[in-house]
């Protein structure tokens, strides 16, 4: 099944022979992709495969050191993204990738700004004449009138996201691209987004979608490319396959083996939280983002947190990380009163965070993936806890590399040349490294592969299994459920709601219940 | 730590009163009255005369460089040369004007230099890839090098006609208003108008605040960034050939010291040396804040040696007066979103570091 | 030495304050008459806060501590920041609005400066009742003549100071030439290129070598008038012109730091028929120790002493008693070396513990 | 554009001679290397007597700054007041040498001086929250204006024990060799040290890389900055204390100017006022090039007027060359890769045959 024989429209877009050295590593080897009017075109590949890099290329971001780009038969300019946006290519990038000086409708416009003539010349920007056109899109994806006009350095990851959707969605694009569009995003969000991408299909636009929940395609996708190590392994037709197919052309092994499968799930299932409370919140407030939380975990314990976007589950694990200051509240961690003045203090006193957005608040880019692991508890890596010793740190990040199947060409290169979902992976191993009393977790697996999501899962549990308490926050539900024990949930700052015993009731059978009542709760909980 | 949001203002606070409140340049605002206040009372003279106009007029040259120091600055640059280029467009002028050439010409001559210097700026930078730093320093050493050997070091002298006095602002245009000041308020409100109202404003924020981001919405960084540094350079001619007027003479050390005094007006008036930041407005009252620390000092006979602690103190003081006005900023929107009774954006703000 | 007497040339006044410093007791009465316990408000502008012109200030400051103590009159003295930033931020405009506001009767001034900038200045504070003085100025670069005019063109009631081409610079080529019995080699260590002070005192020391056909100067460098750069630019010309004969130093700064430049490169100090001689320009308490120790073979002093005092008495002359002064005074100076820095040193440290103070 | 990576270099490649053809600081080693060899031909002199470590001695005193400077840089500040610290401590260490104290305890008390000032601008910048440029420029006018009071203007003189003449390098060790190189050497050495080796230095890139995700892995950020400020604090002291024996005497205005020869020579060593880049070895180099430019103009007799010519193509030339050799580095790396994935492709298809 090497062609897409489903499409049997000419190619729009096609990318010949696309091969990519970066200093270290080969991305892309020898590549094909071809693109059909009304087509929903997959990639698919393990992280580092070379997904991010090939749509870069087509988005003339990066220059292909052997290959063309063709679109409707004709080969691209290789001048530049401005070249590939005005023949109609728009990319959603992996990477939030907006500017934090401007507003989020000088950002959607950016580079394409409606202008009105001032002495003759289109100089001014039209800023009404944008509003207009986007409005009812934004609207679409819960952007207010007034956040169009508030600077995107004031919005959380979610937003921002959402706010790259509209910037692709609102040009008509005959190309669009979209790099895990959906990381982190609402399941509601996620709809409207997926009935967006159908209705462009039907408007005959090619689309090309990155993602790592193979479960979306289905219904959606029309075809899937999957990648390897930079080479293309094969292009499927969706409805002609299955999930395990095509974990096993991604990863050449089948679902059951990674992670031990089901073993560790089942034996996480069983086991319950202790009884000695390890962190214990009492009437955490912030402003009005944080409004009187109070919360307990216990020794193994994995507390959930859920909400809505803006809910403020975030915001939560801020004040408890001493990254933002609290109102009022206080926080004991095995019985002795925190105080909350730095993270430096949360860090020693035994806390630890994944946070949201890897790219602004995670990675230190200039500086090595093993540096980037070693950064959190540098004691770890030094002699007479002050000599770093560069075996030492490269052992460590070594370790993590295997367990957690980093794909780098050296854990010395710079953590900005991996790909996403390896530096998502360099981050929770500098968490994991400090051997945190409190391990909180905001959205740990976005942009993970399918195969590393089960390795995090499994560390997760392990370090739990271990007594190792933990805090999760994951806009998908069912990775919530997964692993947590106990959920909170969230609305306007206060915790609306708690559900309990969910390994048990998972093990009953009542996945269902669990999750509705989990999402009754965030939607209609508490005063608004 | 301080953080400016420059473009929120406008667009989240619909009431004049309420914007006049949180606007971030409220600090350096106050400081001037107060300062001014202080002086009235403390040394008479403040208001005798046309003490104010002079102390405006003494802004000038400085104030119009930084207009083009907070575009650079915005855009994510430095423009180390201004001082230099201005002395060389000044020059320029001067010559232009002793061969007898109309003024008009002189002062083409002159913005062509400052086109040329600008574009340099911008080709070392954007395309040779030279820090912005090292690329604005090596055009200071070139620009001033050429007017040291135009002119041996002897300063140009003999071409002020009754004109260039008006140009100079020597000569009043009506009342105490002067020709610079009319300038220096044109320039001004283009800039603001530039940076807030056009594409290529839009543009100077993206590549400063994310060259990258910008580059994938495809923006040409390089582009945008060269034509930061034309501005900059235009400004410096315009600084240059009013202040071969108001300085009667050309030397060919005129330029020195006025790139400190240009990114220090700048980042008074709230810009940053990290790009993405700055305000128009801002450099106005930066400048105006440094004539008036001299000012002030001259009016109150300050000793000499204790001159510079003084003028380090007044740059404290204008600075801290821009973060308490953020302050108080951030607290009136707090106390709106409280009033709306819904979560305010402003404090989900990360406020890092 | 009393103001009415023109030439009061080295006198030392050492606190004892009688009839030698004051006049006769029916001069020094009606002197007193005339000043009638006027305060006079003077201003006081050094290009830069050195030694040198610290000298000078002391030595005035003697100055007005005697006409106090004679004929009672009050001084109010305001050391005021540079001028040389005329033409960087802090304008021509505004510094002498400061001088006009504050009432100044009179303001000393020293810049570095253009000139026709300070012309400015000059022009707009006399308007405003204010009198200027230049003081170790560079008025001759535009050879100001008083053939026609009475001012030389200048808007200043006196330039007190010496010439800097014929009494600074062409005295130490003179030196130089008559040392080295006219025949020999010169390394120059210079200031920034495009000073005045630079500019003429090479002219006279150009002109007093061109007098030698046995004299060449070989090579030249900047050493921005301080004493590390000095040291640079000295070790530099030293290693492409290790045979030279003679350095000269454009100041004192500079020629000590050519002078640690010979220690440093292992060659010998001038000892009166071998070595290399050096020169600067200046009289610096710092330099005539420099002197004695031979470090420095000699320096053209100009006079800090006698500056300081003329300045003040040209003052009270012109503003208290009303005379004529003249537009240019010349004060001597002298090429100071071991065989006469005994007196010159000991002239300088009597004036620095001179009793005024204000 | 240019955009180092300091930290791959030395353990991606693992051969020594590839290790050095891909070194970044190749570029400005092998303009000194050619800069010498045309000096070598062009004047003979320059290998004469001790031209070498003359050189090398007049590049001391900013070399120490620029060690300093380079570690604020790299942690995403700057300093402008090294200049003014580095007087005030060469003040102190006179004046307490002169009142008759022990050399040490002049050195300890300039080393006080030196932290302090380094304390307080990390305060200024971390607690008031000043930007760096302003906050160091408000020390600058803070660290001179004390000096000047202090000094009324007047030099310090009459310290220069037999010893300082030692510690000025006017009286060498053994051979040429003065105590400023020796302790310029250690001084490197110890920083290139802390920067490679330490937590402390993991932190300076940390910080100056991204210090919002710095302060998410629980880096102090407000006390890696201070720190880094001490350190540009203490080598002002040290230079201080040297230049003082260097200059015999301590004007009020020693200072002025070193603070941009300090930037210069960071810069051109590789570091960037964006923060997260930075080398030791480059900021030695970069001084070293700095003082060669000098030597070179003295040599070769070039007029004064040309001399910032001449000095701004020198930092282009320097500069640009780092950008070549980093060019070649990267083709190099390219290749290494291609190379590996062709064996491995070779291998794959011996595998499938
Ligand atoms: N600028 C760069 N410099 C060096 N190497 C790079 C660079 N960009 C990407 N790479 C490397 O190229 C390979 C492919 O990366 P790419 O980002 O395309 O992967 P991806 O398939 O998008 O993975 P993910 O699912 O994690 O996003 C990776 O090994 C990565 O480390
Ligand atoms: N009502 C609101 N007013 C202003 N901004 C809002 C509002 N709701 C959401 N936002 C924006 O959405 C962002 C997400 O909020 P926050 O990070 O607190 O959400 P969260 O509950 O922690 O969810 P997650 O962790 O999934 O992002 C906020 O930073 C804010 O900018
Ligand atoms: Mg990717
Ligand atoms: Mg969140």
């Amino acid at each position: 099944m090497r062609a897409n024989d489903s499409v049997s429209t000419p190619a729009v877009l096609e990318a010949r022979g696309i091969t990519k050295h970066f200093e270290g590593v080969t991305a892309l080897d020898d590549v094909e992709l071809s693109v059909g009017a009304g087509e929903i075109h997959a990639l698919l590949g393990g992280n580092g495969a070379g997904k991010s890099t090939l749509i870069s290329i087509i988005s003339g971001v990066t220059k292909p050191d052997r290959g063309t780009i063709h679109l409707n038969g004709s080969p691209l300019a290789s001048s530049g993204p401005f070249a590939a946006m005005a023949a109609g290519i728009s990319t959603i990038y992996q990477e939030l990738s907006l500017v934090p000086a401007l507003s989020a409708l000088d950002n959607i416009f950016l580079g394409r700004e409606i202008t009105k003539k001032t002495l003759g010349l289109p100089l001014t920007s039209d800023r009404r004449g944008m509003e207009q056109k986007v409005r009812d899109l934004a609207a679409d994806f819960g952007i207010t009138a007034s956040e169009l006009g508030t600077p995107v350095s004031e919005f959380g990851a979610l937003k921002k996201r959402a706010i790259e959707i509209v910037k692709a969605l609102a040009f008509n694009p005959q190309v669009l691209i979209l790099d895990e569009p959906t990381s982190g995003l609402e399941d509601a969000e996620r709809q409207v987004l997926f009935g967006y991408m159908r209705s462009l299909r039907e408007r005959g636009v090619s689309l090309v979608w990155v993602t790592h929940h193979l479960e979306e395609l289905f219904g959606l996708a029309d075809t899937a490319t999957v990648f390897k190590d930079g080479r293309r392994v094969d292009t499927v037709p969706v409805e002609s396959t299955s999930a395990a197919e095509l974990v096993n052309l991604m990863f050449g092994m089948d679902s059951e083996e990674f992670g031990g499968g089901d073993a560790s799930r089942v034996a996480h299932l069983s086991t319950s939280a202790g009884s000695r409370v390890v962190l214990r919140a009492r009437n955490l407030t912030r402003g009005t983002v944080v409004r009187d939380v109070s919360l307990d975990v216990r020794e193994g314990e994995i507390v959930g947190l859920a909400g809505l976007a803006g809910a403020g589950r975030t915001e939560v694990v801020r004040t408890l990380m001493g990254l933002d200051a609290l109102t009022s509240g206080t926080v004991e961690l095995d019985g002795r009163r925190l105080s909350l003045r730095s993270s430096t203090a949360a860090y020693r006193a035994g806390l630890a965070m994944v946070p949201e957005d890897r790219k602004q608040l995670g990675i230190l880019a200039d500086l090595s993936t093993a540096k980037n692991v070693s950064i959190s508890r540098l004691s770890t890596v030094a002699t007479a806890g002050f000599w770093i010793s560069a075996k030492k740190e490269r052992a460590l990040a070594e370790k993590f590399r295997t367990r957690l199947g980093i794909k780098t060409p050296d854990v010395d290169a710079r953590i900005g040349n991996l790909s996403g979902g390896n530096q998502q992976k360099v981050i929770v191993a500098r968490c994991l490294n400090t051997a945190p009393k409190l391990l909180i977790f905001d959205e740990p697996t976005q942009g993970i592969d399918v195969s590393a999501k089960v390795d995090v899962h499994t560390l997760v549990r392990d370090y739990a299994a271990n007594g190792g308490s933990a805090i999760l926050i994951a806009s998908e539900v069912e990775e919530l459920l997964e692993l947590s024990h106990r959920v909170l949930v969230l609305k306007n700052g206060r915790v609306v709601g708690e559900v309990d015993g969910i390994p048990a009731a998972i093990e009953a059978g009542e996945f269902a219940r669990i999750k509705s009542e989990v999402l009754n709760l965030s939607a209609a909980g508490g005063a608004s | 730590m301080m953080k400016s949001r420059t473009l929120d203002i406008a667009t989240v606070s619909r009431n004049a009163w309420e914007r006049l409140v949180v606007d971030p340049t409220l600090g350096v605002i106050s400081l001037l009255v107060i300062f001014s206040l202080i002086a009235a009372f403390a040394f008479p003279v403040f208001y005798a005369g046309n003490n104010i106009y002079n102390l405006v007029g003494s802004s000038i040259t400085v104030m119009i460089l930084a207009i083009g120091m907070t575009i650079v600055l915005i855009s994510g640059g430095i423009d180390l040369s201004v001082g230099a280029v201005m002395a060389l467009c000044a020059g320029t002028a001067a010559s232009v004007v002793k061969l007898g050439a109309p003024l008009w010409v002189a002062f083409l001559c002159a913005l062509l230099v400052g086109v040329i210097a600008g574009l340099m700026n911008g080709f070392l930078v954007t395309r040779v890839g030279l820090p912005d730093f090292i690329g604005t320093l090596a055009m200071l050493g070139l620009a001033s090098g050429v007017l040291y050997i135009a002119t041996q070091g002897v300063p140009i002298i003999g071409y002020m006609t009754s004109e260039y006095y008006v140009i100079g602002g020597l000569e009043p245009l009506v009342g105490p208003v002067t020709l610079p000041m009319v300038v220096a308020l044109v320039l001004a409100l283009s800039a603001g108008w530039l940076l807030s109202r056009t594409r290529l404003g839009t543009h100077f924020f993206a590549v400063g605040s994310n060259a990258v981001a910008a580059r994938q919405s495809g923006v040409s960084v390089r582009w945008v960034k060269t034509q930061a540094y034309v501005i900059s350079g235009v400004c410096a001619a315009i600084a240059g050939v009013i202040l071969a007027g108001r300085n009667n003479n050309v030397p060919a050390d005129l330029g020195t010291g006025y790139e400190i005094q240009a990114i220090s007006a700048a980042i008074i008036g709230g810009a940053s040396l990290m790009g993405g930041r700055g305000r128009v407005l801002g450099a106005v009252l930066g400048s105006l804040t440094l004539a008036l620390a001299i000012n002030i000092i001259n009016l109150a006979g300050v000793p000499s040696s204790f001159q510079k602690i003084v003028i380090g103190a007044i740059l404290l003081l204008a600075v801290i007066a821009n973060y308490l006005s953020e302050l108080a900023r951030n607290a009136a929107l707090r106390r709106r979103a409280k009033r709306d009774s819904q979560a305010s954006s402003l404090e989900r703000t990360k406020k890092e570091i | 030495s009393t103001v009415g007497s023109s030439n009061n040339a080295g006198s030392t006044a050492s606190g004892d304050v009688g009839t030698a410093v004051c006049g006769s007791p029916e001069e020094q009465a009606a002197i007193t008459a005339a000043v009638d316990g006027r305060t006079l408000k003077v201003g006081y502008t050094p290009p830069i806060l050195s030694e040198f012109y610290t000298q000078v200030e002391k030595s005035a400051f003697n100055r007005m501590h005697e006409l106090e103590e004679c004929y009672g009159i009050q001084w109010e003295w305001a050391r005021q920041g540079a001028l040389n930033d005329a033409h960087s931020g802090v304008e021509a405009v505004g510094i002498v609005q400061n001088f006009i506001s504050n009432e100044f009767d009179a303001v000393f001034v020293c810049s570095a400066a253009p000139a026709s900038t300070m012309q400015e200045i000059y022009a707009a504070g006399s308007e405003g009742g204010v009198d200027f003085y230049q003081f170790n100025s560079t008025e001759e670069l535009a050879n100001p003549s008083q053939a026609d005019d009475p001012t030389g063109g200048l808007f200043t009631v006196s330039n007190i100071g010496y010439d800097d081409r014929w009494q600074s610079g062409y005295i130490a080529g003179l030196y130089l030439a008559e040392e080295l019995n006219g025949a020999g080699e010169i390394i120059q260590i210079l200031g920034p290129s495009g000073s005045d002070w630079t500019k003429l005192r090479q002219l006279g020391f150009e002109a007093a070598i061109s007098e030698y056909p046995g004299m060449t100067i070989v090579g030249s460098a900047d050493g921005g008038y301080v004493r590390d750069q000095g040291l640079t630019a000295a070790q530099d010309l030293l290693t492409k012109f290790p045979d030279v004969d003679a350095i000269y130093g454009e100041n004192e700064d500079m020629a000590l730091g050519a002078s640690q430049a010979i220690d440093l490169a292992g060659l010998q100090h001038w000892d009166g028929t071998s070595g290399i001689i050096t020169i600067g320009a200046d009289g610096l308490l710092s330099g005539m120790d420099s002197i004695r120790q031979g470090k420095l073979s000699a320096t053209v002093d100009v006079n800090s002493v006698e500056m300081g005092r003329t300045m003040i008495d040209t003052l009270f002359q012109h503003e208290i008693l009303g005379m004529t002064v003249a537009q240019f005074i010349r004060i001597p100076t002298i090429v100071v070396d071991q065989s006469n820095v005994d007196w010159a040193e000991a002239k300088i440290a009597a004036s620095l513990a001179g009793p005024g103070n204000y």
